[in-house]
């Protein structure tokens, strides 16, 4: 056996259980130097169990890691990096309040036993992110990057740390187009030089764009592991699912809706507008401002997607249209009514619902029941209450609807949404929102972290909404999902819409200029 | 500027001083557990029980020093006890932060009756006393305020200096703060959350020991059963006020201190207030202060919650 | 109840307080010793639980019950009406019962003594007074210094400062201290601390309750003592004897319960005219031509 | 008893919870056992005398259920509070200043029948305890300061306000001390077990726990309350009051630590005292967070307190066990109740250890 066939690193037999439930079985896991091997698989398939336990972060009840063929027992996170793994993890493992040359040494003896030379680090740092391209300054705070700035200092961590393996779960879930762009030559440009990276992604064009080989998991259990050339995102799907994906499509809609004849006559101008956004201005407290005189129509019975790059005002849009972020000067107007300094119980008894970018923070309340959480912004309402005392048979039946008609996988609506997969919490959020039957529905990054089963029903709920006459207004910064959704587009660049594109004039180019801020 | 060295003034700002350094301690204490994720609301035992051992020791050696070292060491275990419960247990920490007082005032009153029997002459042990530190002393202001304390007085105002080297310069510092905030990331960086935590708390029980050691072999040669009097509580509120930083811990307890000296000064004076509003002054002053120029800090976002290794580097 | 008398006492703070409560704690004592009683104590009694442990005692065939602290009338009220066979004795109480008397806090009558001698020691003619909370029996011992002191020395001042809380010795020290930077050179010690400051700024003290120059031997001038042990016993022994009567005893310094303690030999920075006109009016007091005026008004 | 029938399997299982509770407060008597023995007491006296006196005599349990009153009542705020992701530190001085209101009613309203005073009285604590709690509650939502600080200062200002007033306006003009003049018998709880001093505070208590509890998982704004304690930005986003739920938080707290206030004058003290409380406020924190901020959890900790404390000064009359002593074991057996999550643990290392296995 000559040594190049010893693969960098080799896991088999790779078994993880949570109490009786079995999280990865008989798992086995190849990657050599140099090579960029995607993980595959839905959503609670047990990527990210294997991969803590390739970090340390977990100990494995059978089964045996290989570093260039030798047997490690990898029982730390220390020990993992040692043997030069690192991990970039999906919510970004950083310390907020501490600069990125600390967030750098922490837990690194050798950049000073007792006191850390943060300069010499800071040096360092430097001259790392020069040699891979990295844009990073050392003495400034992790708080005060953006998403893409924080992701590459857990990349120049690993790195500072000499990673031979990088780890990276779903490390694109939160950039725009233009960053994975950036990330992906830093991961070729690393690969180029020997490092083995495992990348995890539900995008599958990402899969087929930049890894050589690919390893599905179903169930915790390989189902395949394959040259990526070698298959297509159509065969991926099928693995991961083990059915046929087919990502829906506006267009499609269009087209049937043609096919059954001219539409109710109606002209859009005609058309009742749902929300209407007049010169809103917001900004953060004593800070700059964050959304810049916007203008906004969203009318019944279309979707309004608003692109652009993450962090240019779009949360704070929809924020201030949900009502959790007051308006510096303008108007909001839901159904024609002004709401601009309107509680949110007021707007959404208008018929608003939010499909919020953070279900964690903002949408759900983990340690409550799913049957807790369906009636959220409901609980006042008959007939879930009666003079104000709850009525729980009501909210029992809303809880199985919601539960059979989203597909929910829980083993009961007592179960803690905070123990539900990703898929399954944006599940109950989607289908508390959209089973109150909303007037104007405002989702901001709805299928974030959902692997493509999960993100094809989002998005057919969405275009449901849109037939059953509802207003969306569609907040994303992946263009695919906009594109394949939007009747109309607007594009946020700092604070201000830059300009709006009917679905018929959409080009990628036009696109991708006006999220650089450039009118089109 | 001649009040600036009026013997009034000039006593005002001394008291200031030794009022303030017990607190100070104890909130350094505090300082330490809560950068670390840690809320110690048991300060206020550690500092009785630190009292307490810290006058046995100088009692029975007749060494003020060995009393101050095992004050610091009974502190620093009564930390650790409560370091068992909130780090390994993880259990509420104000729950057992308020049995650890309880407990501490039972505990420490019970060894005095053992130690010194009931109802007869009160035993007494020689004080720290003032430092003569020569012209330094007539320096206005500053003179007073430094320069007429006893040794103790400048450990602890020497532990103010230690302590923000500590927090902002060394790797145990930058440690205390990664796991006060985000312990997961220290955990995936190969940081022992727990065993950080279980020095800071430790480090925080002997702080507030030292804190309780002042009482009784500085500002006083007695021990009396709770002599605490409740400043264990008002540390926890000056540690807010001075933002968590050593610093403006100082200057917290100084604002603390100042007001209750003040205080016991009006009382002299024919100012026709009852004296109960004077006893007010300290706390409504802490609370204008806080409302006024520190509300808007916030607290290291792991504060209270306890961290499981098991649960380390969960995703979501 | 063959077994012969029982005597309890219960007490608001910790017996070993050197002050009103182990002045409690060493009168049962000594009646224990000179009946050959049975006794039991309580301490650290909050008025909130006194009714309670009071009962309790009652309840568990304690002949005799002293409540020792003037804000357990009400208590003591209560129970003595639920048992008329046990007799109770509350401190200073105003309202009384065919089983329930009082017994006076009569350190007044020596605060009076000590203001004279306090007054006539000081060099500044101001002198300091730092107590706990403004008690009945509080304010009766600061209005008796001040009356002392001003006899005394008519123009001479007298500080006084209330720490807010019974048991607080670095506060009390530093009110203490804020006094000596007014100008006292002489400090009544109503709290435990005063004579630490009185030995960091080198100013006499005057001890209370028990003989405190141990606190302090070189700055404790003197102490006024009170010993409640005549008290109890003649108590217990008249309610063994069965003549105990409802009533106010009394027993300062004409009963020989409340002196002045021992000088230690400080007695030499006192000019001697006062050491005698504190003399004299000591033995005033005692033969009763003297009475000192009893006065809880309160402070200005 | 012989080996085997201690190791025998019991016939019938305790839930988990209260079998390991009850191990806690036994392991703590054991250590207390130690000290008292070191005391030169026999423990068993000591404890027969703890448990005679809290639960073994009609008076015994009447007492306990006096005692059970305040602790219930400032328990049920602060869960509430608690509940609301409120920590409010300040039921002790609530219980003063809702004590000095009643006490002030009930002297000022001598005279009116009892139906209209003692509602008056009550309604007047509440508000005052809640005016209090209110006002760490504007801190707050005004100037985010942090009410485990501005409460814990307010503890301190209301009890030298409650002496200023006590000395000064409110105070018995009949009589020395710092207290209101007695209250006439209309204004007074009535008492429920003649011979004792078991009075109506405990039914409001009981009214209080049922009300709490229908209130926190059968009311639309209990949930609400709920919501807003795990995570109000979820809760703002579904549209709740927010910052109302918080007020209410915090005035409920206030109230319920105010009428603990009345229930002790009306009931026990029978006036306002300056000491009317040796530490109800405090205690309650930990009787809230053992009841685990359950309504019937919490009357349960309070329960078990206000026997302890009532049996605890019973050992020291009875059998001579130093007070001091009885707190060490409070504290004890808090920290082996919280402590039963450590068992698992021990278990652990002695199977790791001797168990031979993994
Ligand atoms: N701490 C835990 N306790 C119990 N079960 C867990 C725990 N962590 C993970 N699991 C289980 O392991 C399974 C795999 O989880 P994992 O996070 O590895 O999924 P994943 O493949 O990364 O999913 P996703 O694509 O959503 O990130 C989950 O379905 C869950 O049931
Ligand atoms: N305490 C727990 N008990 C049981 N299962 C848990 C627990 N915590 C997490 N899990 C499981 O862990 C799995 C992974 O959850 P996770 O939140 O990582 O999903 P995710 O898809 O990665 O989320 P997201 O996409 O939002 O980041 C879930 O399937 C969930 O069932
Ligand atoms: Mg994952
Ligand atoms: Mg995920």
């Amino acid at each position: 056996m000559n040594s190049s066939s010893i693969p960098l690193l080799d896991m088999r037999g790779i078994r993880v259980t949570f109490g009786s439930f079995v999280a990865n079985d008989a798992v086995d896991l190849a990657v050599a130097a140099g090579e960029i091997h995607a993980l595959l698989g839905e959503n609670g398939a047990g990527k990210s169990t294997l991969m803590r336990v390739l970090a340390g972060l977990l100990v494995p009840a059978a089964g045996e890691i290989r570093i260039d063929g030798k047997i490690e027992p990898i029982g730390s996170a220390h020990e993992a990096m040692r043997l030069g793994i690192g991990m970039v993890h999906q919510h970004f493992m950083l310390v907020p309040t501490l600069t990125v040359a600390e967030n750098v040494c922490l837990g690194l003896a050798s950049t000073g036993r007792f006191i850390p030379d943060l300069k010499t680090a800071a040096a360092k740092i430097r001259e790392l992110a020069k040699t891979y391209g990295l844009d990073i300054d050392p003495n400034a705070r992790i708080a005060d990057l953006s998403i893409a700035g924080q992701q590459r200092v857990e990349i120049l961590k690993a790195l500072y740390r000499g990673a031979r393996i990088l780890i990276l779960d779903e490390p694109t879930a939160v950039l725009t187009p233009q960053e994975a762009e950036g990330l992906f030559r830093i991961l070729r440009s690393l690969a180029a030089q020997g490092t083995a990276i495992i990348f995890i992604s539900h995008k599958l064009n990402e899969v087929m764009a930049l890894t050589s080989k690919v390893t599905v998991l179903r169930l915790g259990k390989v189902v395949a592991t394959a040259v990526t050339a070698e298959t297509d995102a159509r065969g991926l799907a099928r693995m991961m699912v083990g059915a046929e994906i087919n990502l829906p499509k506006l267009e499609d809609v269009l087209i049937a809706e043609a096919a059954n004849g001219p539409l109710k006559g109606e002209v859009w101008a005609e058309r009742d507008p749902i929300l209407s956004v007049t010169d809103l201005i917001c900004r953060n407290p004593r800070g700059p401002v964050r959304v810049d005189r916007v203008n906004l129509v969203v009318k019944a019975g279309e979707i309004v997607g608003v692109a652009g790059v993450d962090g240019n005002g779009q949360q704070e849009l929809a924020e201030a249209i949900v009502g959790l972020r007051s308006a510096e000067s303008g108007t909001i107007a839901i159904e024609g009514e002004d709401v601009t300094r309107a509680n949110v119980a007021r707007r959404i008894a208008l018929g608003l619902a939010h499909i919020p970018e953070d279900r964690h923070r903002t949408a759900l309340v983990e340690p409550m029941s799913i049957r807790d959480n369906a009636v959220l912004e409901r609980i006042g309402d008959a007939p879930f209450s009666k003079g104000g005392w709850i009525d729980r048979q009501a909210i029992d039946g809303l809880t199985a609807a919601i539960i059979r008609d989203f597909d929910v996988r829980a083993s009961g609506p007592d179960q803690p949404v905070g123990t539900l997969s990703g898929g399954n919490q944006q599940k109950v959020v989607l289908g508390r929102a959209l089973s109150r039957d909303p007037s104007l529905l405002v989702a901001v990054q709805p299928a974030r972290g959902l692997d493509v089963g999960a993100t094809a029903f989002v998005h057919r709920q969405l275009l449901a909404r849109r037939a059953a006459g509802a207003g969306v207004l569609l907040v994303s910064t992946e263009l695919d999902e906009i594109l394949a959704l939007s009747d109309r587009i607007v594009v946020m660049f700092k604070g201000g819409i830059v300009g709006e594109l009917a679905r018929a004039d959409v080009t990628v180019e036009r696109l991708g200029l006006m999220m650089a801020g450039r009118a089109a | 500027m001649t009040f600036l060295t009026d013997p009034t003034f000039v006593g005002f700002l001394s008291a200031s001083m030794r009022l303030a350094i017990p607190i100070m301690l104890a909130a350094l204490g505090g300082l330490f557990a809560e950068r670390s994720g840690v809320l110690n609301i048991g300060l206020e035992g550690m500092m009785l029980v630190g009292a307490f051992v810290g006058f046995v020791a100088t009692f029975w050696t007749g060494q003020l020093w060995i009393g101050v070292i095992i004050a610091v060491l009974a502190g620093m275990v009564f930390g650790l006890i409560l370091g068992f419960y909130t780090i390994t247990l993880g259990a509420n920490q104000v729950v057992v932060g308020i049995a650890m007082n309880l407990l501490a005032v039972g505990v420490t009153s019970f060894f005095y009756r053992m130690a010194f029997g009931a109802g007869t002459d009160r035993p007494r042990i020689d004080s720290f006393t003032p430092l003569d530190l020569g012209p330094l002393v007539d320096i206005p202001v500053i003179g007073p305020l430094l320069f007429r304390q006893d040794a103790l007085a400048y450990l602890g105002l020497g532990l103010i200096l230690v302590t923000w080297f500590v927090m902002a310069k060394t790797r145990f510092g930058l440690n205390v703060r990664a796991v006060g905030e985000h312990p997961q990331a220290a955990e995936t960086l190969g940081v022992d959350v727990q065993h950080i935590r279980y020095v800071a708390i430790g480090l925080s029980g002997g702080l507030a020991g030292l804190g309780g050691a002042f009482l009784s072999l500085s500002a006083t040669g007695v021990f009396l059963d709770n002599m605490t009097a409740g400043r264990g509580y008002i540390a926890l509120a000056i540690l807010i006020l001075g933002r968590r930083h050593a610093i403006g811990v100082l200057l917290a307890a100084l604002l603390f201190g100042a007001a209750d000296a003040l205080q016991l000064r009006a009382q002299i004076l024919p100012t026709g207030v009852p004296f109960q509003f004077l006893l007010m002054l300290p706390y409504v002053l802490t609370i204008i202060v806080l409302a006024g120029f520190v509300g808007r800090n916030s607290a290291p976002a792991a504060l209270g919650v306890p961290f499981r290794r098991g649960r380390s580097g969960k995703d979501d | 109840e063959a077994e012969g008398l029982k005597i309890a006492m219960v007490l608001p703070g910790p017996i070993s307080d050197n002050d009103w409560n182990s002045v409690g704690y060493n009168g049962l004592q000594a009646a224990a010793k000179a009946l050959g009683v049975e006794v039991a104590y309580s301490e650290n009694i909050s008025d909130a639980d006194a009714e309670r442990i009071l009962r309790d005692y009652a309840s568990r065939g304690y002949g005799l019950i002293f409540a020792h602290s003037f804000s357990y009338g009400d208590a003591a009220l209560n129970v003595a009406e639920d048992f008329p066979d046990t007799t109770f004795m509350a401190g200073t109480a105003k309202e009384l019962a065919p089983n329930l008397g009082t017994y006076s806090n009569p350190d007044y009558q020596g605060a009076y003594l000590a203001g004279m001698l306090g007054a006539g020691a000081s060099k500044t003619k101001t002198i300091g007074w730092v107590g706990g909370m403004p008690a009945p029996n509080m304010l009766a011992n600061l209005h008796a210094y001040e009356a002392g002191a001003k006899e005394m020395v008519p123009d001479a001042r007298v500080l006084h400062t209330f720490i807010g809380s019974w048991f607080d010795p670095p506060k009390a020290k530093e009110a203490a201290i804020a006094q000596v930077e007014q100008g006292a050179d002489v400090l009544s010690a109503q709290g435990v601390g005063v004579i630490d400051a009185a030995i960091a700024k080198n100013v006499f003290a005057l001890g209370a309750m028990t003989d405190q120059n141990h606190l302090g031997p070189k700055v404790v001038l003197t102490s006024v003592t009170w010993d409640l042990g005549p008290l109890v016993t003649a108590v217990g022994k008249a309610v063994e004897d069965k003549s105990w009567k409802s009533e106010n005893w009394s027993y300062g310094i004409p009963e020989g319960s409340v002196k002045l303690a021992d000088f230690h030999g400080l007695d030499a920075g006192v000019p001697p005219e006062v050491l005698k006109a504190v003399e004299a009016k000591f033995e005033a007091i005692k033969s009763g031509a003297f009475v000192v005026p009893l006065d809880t008004t309160n402070a200005e | 008893m012989s080996t085997t029938e201690l190791t025998r399997a019991p016939r019938f299982r305790l839930p988990p919870a209260l079998s390991g509770s009850i191990a806690a407060v036994i392991a703590a008597f054991l250590v207390g056992a130690v000290l008292i023995a070191a005391v030169g007491v026999n423990p068993l006296t000591a404890y027969g005398a703890l448990f005679e006196a809290a639960l073994g005599t009609k008076n015994g349990l009447a007492e306990t259920l006096v005692r059970t009153v305040p602790l219930a009542l400032c328990g049920l705020g602060i869960a509430l509070a608690f509940r609301a992701g409120v920590f409010n530190v300040g039921a002790e001085g609530q219980l003063f200043l809702g004590g000095t209101a009643a006490g002030a009613v009930g002297v000022a309203g001598a005279g009116l029948p009892a139906l209209v005073l003692l509602p008056a009285m009550a309604l007047a604590a509440m508000a005052a305890g809640a005016l209090w709690s209110g006002l760490a509650a504007w801190l707050k939502l005004r100037f985010r300061s942090d009410e485990l600080i501005t409460t814990i200062m307010l503890n301190y200002v209301a009890i030298h306000l409650v002496s200023f007033l006590l000395h000064g306006p409110l105070k018995d003009p009949n009589g020395a001390l710092a207290q209101t003049a007695r209250l006439t018998a209309d204004a007074r709880l009535p008492v429920l077990l003649g011979g004792t001093r078991l009075h109506a505070g405990i039914l409001i208590v009981l009214v209080a726990v049922v009300l709490a509890h229908l209130f926190l998982w059968k009311r639309t704004n209990g949930f609400r309350l709920r919501v807003v304690g795990l995570n109000p930005r979820a809760a703002e986003n579904a549209g709740m009051n927010v910052r109302g739920t918080i007020l209410f938080g915090f005035l409920v707290c206030g109230a319920l630590a105010g009428l603990a206030g009345f229930a002790e004058v009306a009931g026990v003290q029978r006036r306002m005292i300056e000491n009317l409380s040796p530490g109800f406020g405090y205690t309650a924190i930990i009787v809230a967070l053992l009841g685990q901020t359950n309504p019937f959890g919490v009357l349960a900790a309070a329960f078990l307190f206000a026997a302890l404390q009532i049996g605890a000064s019973t050992m020291e009359s009875a059998a001579g066990v130093p007070s001091t002593l009885t707190t060490v074991i409070q504290g004890l057996v808090v920290l082996f109740l919280i402590g039963r999550a450590a068992l698992p643990l021990i278990r652990d290392w002695f199977g790791r250890r001797f168990g031979g296995g993994r």
